[in-house]
């Protein structure tokens, strides 16, 4: 499907936001949902791009009465594609599949009293979508994000916008805590006193959400975490893109991307 | 008028010569969001074997220039759960079911053929004897002649559907397993499965793969593929499923006119979900403009000279 | 610190281990007005033959997706101009020589090394048994070990130079020939030569080629040569020389990785005539960013676990 | 080297041309020669295209003292790449090899009185160059354009404002003669008044050329042919893109484009 350019636009050094003018089926769409692009019309690169949605909007279409859904996605630029894909202008299209994969399970994450949204890196970008969801359910909802350095922290303030509270880690510490985000939970986790149930959704590299997992574990809080890997088909036809868990290996991009934490086995 | 675009693969019979190429369009269901399989020629199934099979370690892709790696490693979920779950969701594809058989002796293959044998739904076979993941006696199966007669002669006589058997490219000369093929009763042969190939994360200095080596797919093997279809087309009579590199209904087309009686599409799902069918609409509105009324008048058309 | 380049293929000194590949780069002065040759580790000469050599007829080059066939047919002058016009013109390249050498009989190679031995502007000889245009009894005679074993046996005897026998990946076991070559006494094998492919005109139906089919080169073709590098490497203990869609430094030190001691670069020539020292400069800017000193410590560093 | 596109627009329906701003050296460059051009950063396409100068010119660089040279370009949209040479934007840059190759010998052609320039199609490229360059030289110069119908005839305008005659044949006889420009130049010579010496400058497709060089033997008038063929190296390197000729296969791209229509062996 053909979806036209709104928007594409850096927000920081090598982060871009675009917007996309899409059908209003994609109102649909479920946190942690990809989409699978073909940024051009060529061999170079070959194969889709799977990124995230970040946000979905619907707007009033001028003066018709009809709205439209506007999908977000929040993305770096990791190499040949995603260059090309900051290149592209307003009006021009890009070719999607999607929304795709299995999101996060909104209904376990909202049996929980508070929920911490743990963002690694580029993983802000489904949870600002799934926090946008929760915040309508009038739960506490932590946002944890870790980075790099700050200039590797975004939505920040979008997120307290929704009503999150928002804390930050960076590994050089020019921001927030000085060390991982997972830290940062585990230092959370201690502050809060008991308040009955607790969940953690979380985004990012693979060993973040690992240990992401082991906290869960040994806390005993159910964690959801959304894993990524190169992708052929993006529907669950190829079984290139698998993570092994108890029930052998799974299809990110059909049976995932987001799994439960204790279903995934991190050794491998 | 319509040109007709209806082939046969021995006594298979095609509408059209567009197939979708193992491993690459799961069982037939999953792109049904992006097109009907029942306007493919037929689809063939992702390599089943006996037991289930868990497959290589990710990463299983990677792409490199104008193609892509694989080491799936034939992940499967084994022959019983073939039968039980995946067949009957097959029963209205609204097109021909090949399935694509594996094994690590003659006895699995032939097995599992005895017992697919006598499920309606199934019109042919595809015996994968080229995946470069999975070793037999130190060897590829299809690497050797004499193990690739042994093995088809033995299947043969558990079946009378048609029998395909997919070749691999990387041997020195393919026109000789394809002729062990034909000696040994296959109704036809399907060329080529993918080249071994590798990369390297030089950050790491590690293979990407977690296998450390896969099969290269997508177009960047065409010209090595057409030309073992031409090769082979030269060399033995029984109809032939070209496929390696096909994008585009011209890529098709190409194959056709070197001697291939069907065509099989891989990679090219993955770039455009639709691409079957327009490879399938592409050569009809070529042989229309070329005034071919039938499609088998292009196969094997190539001028020489 | 810089970190040091040079390797030694055998007893041949190379400066950098950046080599311009056979029938890309002419007689060394051609790209002259884009870089200077000496900046290379070495530079091979397009296929010597004792006679005068036509040519295929072209069409000689098609684009493929991610690569090119060519059809050259070892078009040359034949020894006596070689000798003649154009080693005069090498004497001042300011880098290593290596001839490629051609023949349709092991006399004919032999006999051209022999003549060629006693030139001191020659460093080393590369022995090309693998074009897949020309047919020695009926095969190429680097898809026969035997064969192979035979001529390198038969040239060994006449120089004293080093002498470099480069392969053809199309075949079942590249690792066969390569250590025929080991066995023959050989200083070095050099992969890969192109693989056959073909490409077709569907308009007229026609081969696009003159020659029919042509070898494809290119990066499409990187990652089946660097696998063919790194079976190569596990099994002989020749330093080898890697190539095959070389077109960066990144490509350069995936081949490095996987065991090549120096890389050959072609078709990038024809898309960026200063790959070559680029690929130089990055592999050296790679080497400090890791903190190596020596190039020689990343040659088949790959972790395979 | 990376030129800078100074204009690249439609002419007409598939035919554009580009001009790009070029160092003072191009001036040096040969009516005949050509540019070797990659078009994107991209595998797709791989190699450069040839494209041949179409004409040159000075202009004063603003207030600055120095001039610069502009190449102009006509080109058709014949595939991938001149597809993707035509979304380019001035500003943008194209990497250039050349002027590459020999080119038409002007003494040679100016030895004649009646100098014919024969365009078959896309032909007229570097026949403009060269009528530009002749036109010094008070020759009576005659150019006959031929293409399959009046949407394939270019710049016959422009010849005129050289001064030169321009004569049109169309295969449908949409415009001029109906029929091919050799039987053009056929009824041209006819035409004529033996008026001393004659010499004809041709580019167009290779049956068109090989017409030519038959007229050229039967009349005894002298003729160049420009050529074409597909390129690798584009400097001589590879031999990939040759022509039989009296002297065995030559190089194209550096012993050409073009030949003495006498030495190429036209059966091949
Ligand atoms: C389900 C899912 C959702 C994602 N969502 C986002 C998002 O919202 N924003 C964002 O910036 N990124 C996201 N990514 C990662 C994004 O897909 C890659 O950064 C992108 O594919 C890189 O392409 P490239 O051509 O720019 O880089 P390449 O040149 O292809 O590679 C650069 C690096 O990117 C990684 N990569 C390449 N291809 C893939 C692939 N198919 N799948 C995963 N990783 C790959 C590799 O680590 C590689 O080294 C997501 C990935 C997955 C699997
Ligand atoms: C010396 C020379 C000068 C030329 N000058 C001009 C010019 O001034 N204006 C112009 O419009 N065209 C010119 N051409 C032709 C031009 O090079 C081709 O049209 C162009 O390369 C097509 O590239 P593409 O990617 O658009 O098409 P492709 O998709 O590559 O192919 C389309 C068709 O173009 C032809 N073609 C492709 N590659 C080449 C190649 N390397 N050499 C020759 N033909 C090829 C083939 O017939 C092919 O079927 C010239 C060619 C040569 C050899
Ligand atoms: C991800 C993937 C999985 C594959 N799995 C199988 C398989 O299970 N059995 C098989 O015979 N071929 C398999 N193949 C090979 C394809 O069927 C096809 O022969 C090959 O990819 C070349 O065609 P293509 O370039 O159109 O993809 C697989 C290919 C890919 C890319
Ligand atoms: C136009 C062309 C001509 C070639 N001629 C020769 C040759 O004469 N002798 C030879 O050994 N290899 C020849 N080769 C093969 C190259 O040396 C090289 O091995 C091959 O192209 C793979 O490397 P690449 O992908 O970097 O080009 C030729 C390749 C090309 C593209
Ligand atoms: S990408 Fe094909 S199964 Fe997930
Ligand atoms: S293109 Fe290489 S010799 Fe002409």
């Amino acid at each position: 499907m053909k979806l036209e350019i709104i928007r594409n636009v850096f927000l920081k050094d090598r982060y871009l936001l675009l917007e996309l003018s899409a059908p209003r089926s994609f109102s649909r769409a479920v946190p942690g949902q990809f989409l699978h692009i073909r940024i051009e019309d060529s061999s170079d690169p070959l194969l889709r791009r799977p990124l995230s949605i970040h946000d979905l909007e619907s707007r009033k279409r001028g003066k018709s009465s009809g709205e439209k859904t506007i999908v977000k996605i929040l993305y770096e630029i990791a190499g040949k594609g995603t260059a090309l894909l900051a290149e592209k202008r307003p009006l021009s299209q890009v070719d999607v599949l999607g929304p795709l994969g299995r999101g996060f399970d909104i209904k376990k994450a909202r049996a929980a009293n508070v929920i911490y949204l743990l963002a690694g890196g580029m993983g802000v970008a489904p949870l600002y979508f799934l926090a946008k969801r929760l915040s309508r359910e009038k739960k506490k909802i932590e946002v944890l994000i870790g980075g790099r350095n700050k200039d590797h922290i975004m939505r920040e303030r979008e997120f307290r916008d929704l009503g999150c509270e928002v804390h930050v880690a960076t590994e050089d510490g020019s921001l927030g805590l000085k060390g991982r985000v997972t830290a940062l939970l585990l230092e959370r986790l201690k502050a809060a006193r008991p308040q009955g149930r607790r969940a953690i959704c979380a985004c990012g590299p693979k060993p973040m959400l690992a240990a992401v997992a082991e906290i869960s574990r040994q806390k005993s809080i159910p964690a959801q975490v959304s894993l990524e890997e190169f992708m052929g088909c993006g529907v669950g036809a190829c079984l290139g893109c698998v993570i092994r868990t108890t029930f052998g290996y799974k299809r990110i991009c059909h049976d995932g991307p987001v799994f439960d934490a204790e279903e995934v086995i991190w050794t491998e | 008028m319509k040109s007709k675009l209806a082939v046969n693969i021995g006594s298979l019979k095609l509408k059209n010569p567009v197939i979708a190429a193992s491993g690459t369009f799961g069982y037939g269901r999953e792109y049904s969001d992006y097109l009907d399989p029942g306007e493919l020629g037929a689809v063939i199934t992702k390599t089943i074997t006996r037991h289930r099979r868990d497959g290589n370690r990710p990463p299983r892709i990677c792409e490199t220039t104008g193609g892509m790696l694989n080491s799936i490693g034939l992940q499967n979920e084994g022959l019983e759960d073939f039968i039980g779950k995946k067949l009957p969701e097959c029963r209205r594809l609204g097109t021909r079911l090949i399935v694509s058989v594996g094994g690590e002796t003659n006895a699995e293959y032939a097995g599992i053929v005895e017992t697919l044998d006598r499920e309606p739904e199934i019109s042919a076979f595809e015996l994968n004897i080229s995946c470069p993941n999975i070793e037999y006696k130190d060897k590829i199966i299809s690497q050797d002649e004499e193990l690739t007669y042994r093995l088809v002669k033995d299947v043969r006589s558990k079946t009378a559907k048609p029998l395909i058997v997919k070749l691999s490219p990387n041997v020195s000369d393919i026109t000789k397993t394809a002729r062990a093929c034909q000696d040994a009763g296959a109704d036809s042969v399907s060329l080529v499965n993918t080249f071994l190939g590798m990369a390297i994360d030089i950050e790491r200095r590690k293979p990407v793969l977690g296998n450390i080596t896969g099969g290269l797919s997508g177009p960047a093997i065409k010209p090595l593929a057409l030309r073992m279809v031409w090769q082979v087309s030269n060399k033995i009579s029984l109809p032939i499923i070209g496929g390696g590199g096909i994008m585009s209904a011209r890529d098709a087309i190409e194959f056709l006119v070197a001697g291939a009686t069907a065509v099989s599409v891989g990679t090219a799902h993955f770039v455009n979900p639709r691409a079957c069918l327009e490879i399938k609409e592409g050569i009809a509105s070529y042989l229309s403009r070329h005034h071919f009324k039938d499609v088998k008048e292009l196969i094997g058309s190539l001028n020489v000279r």
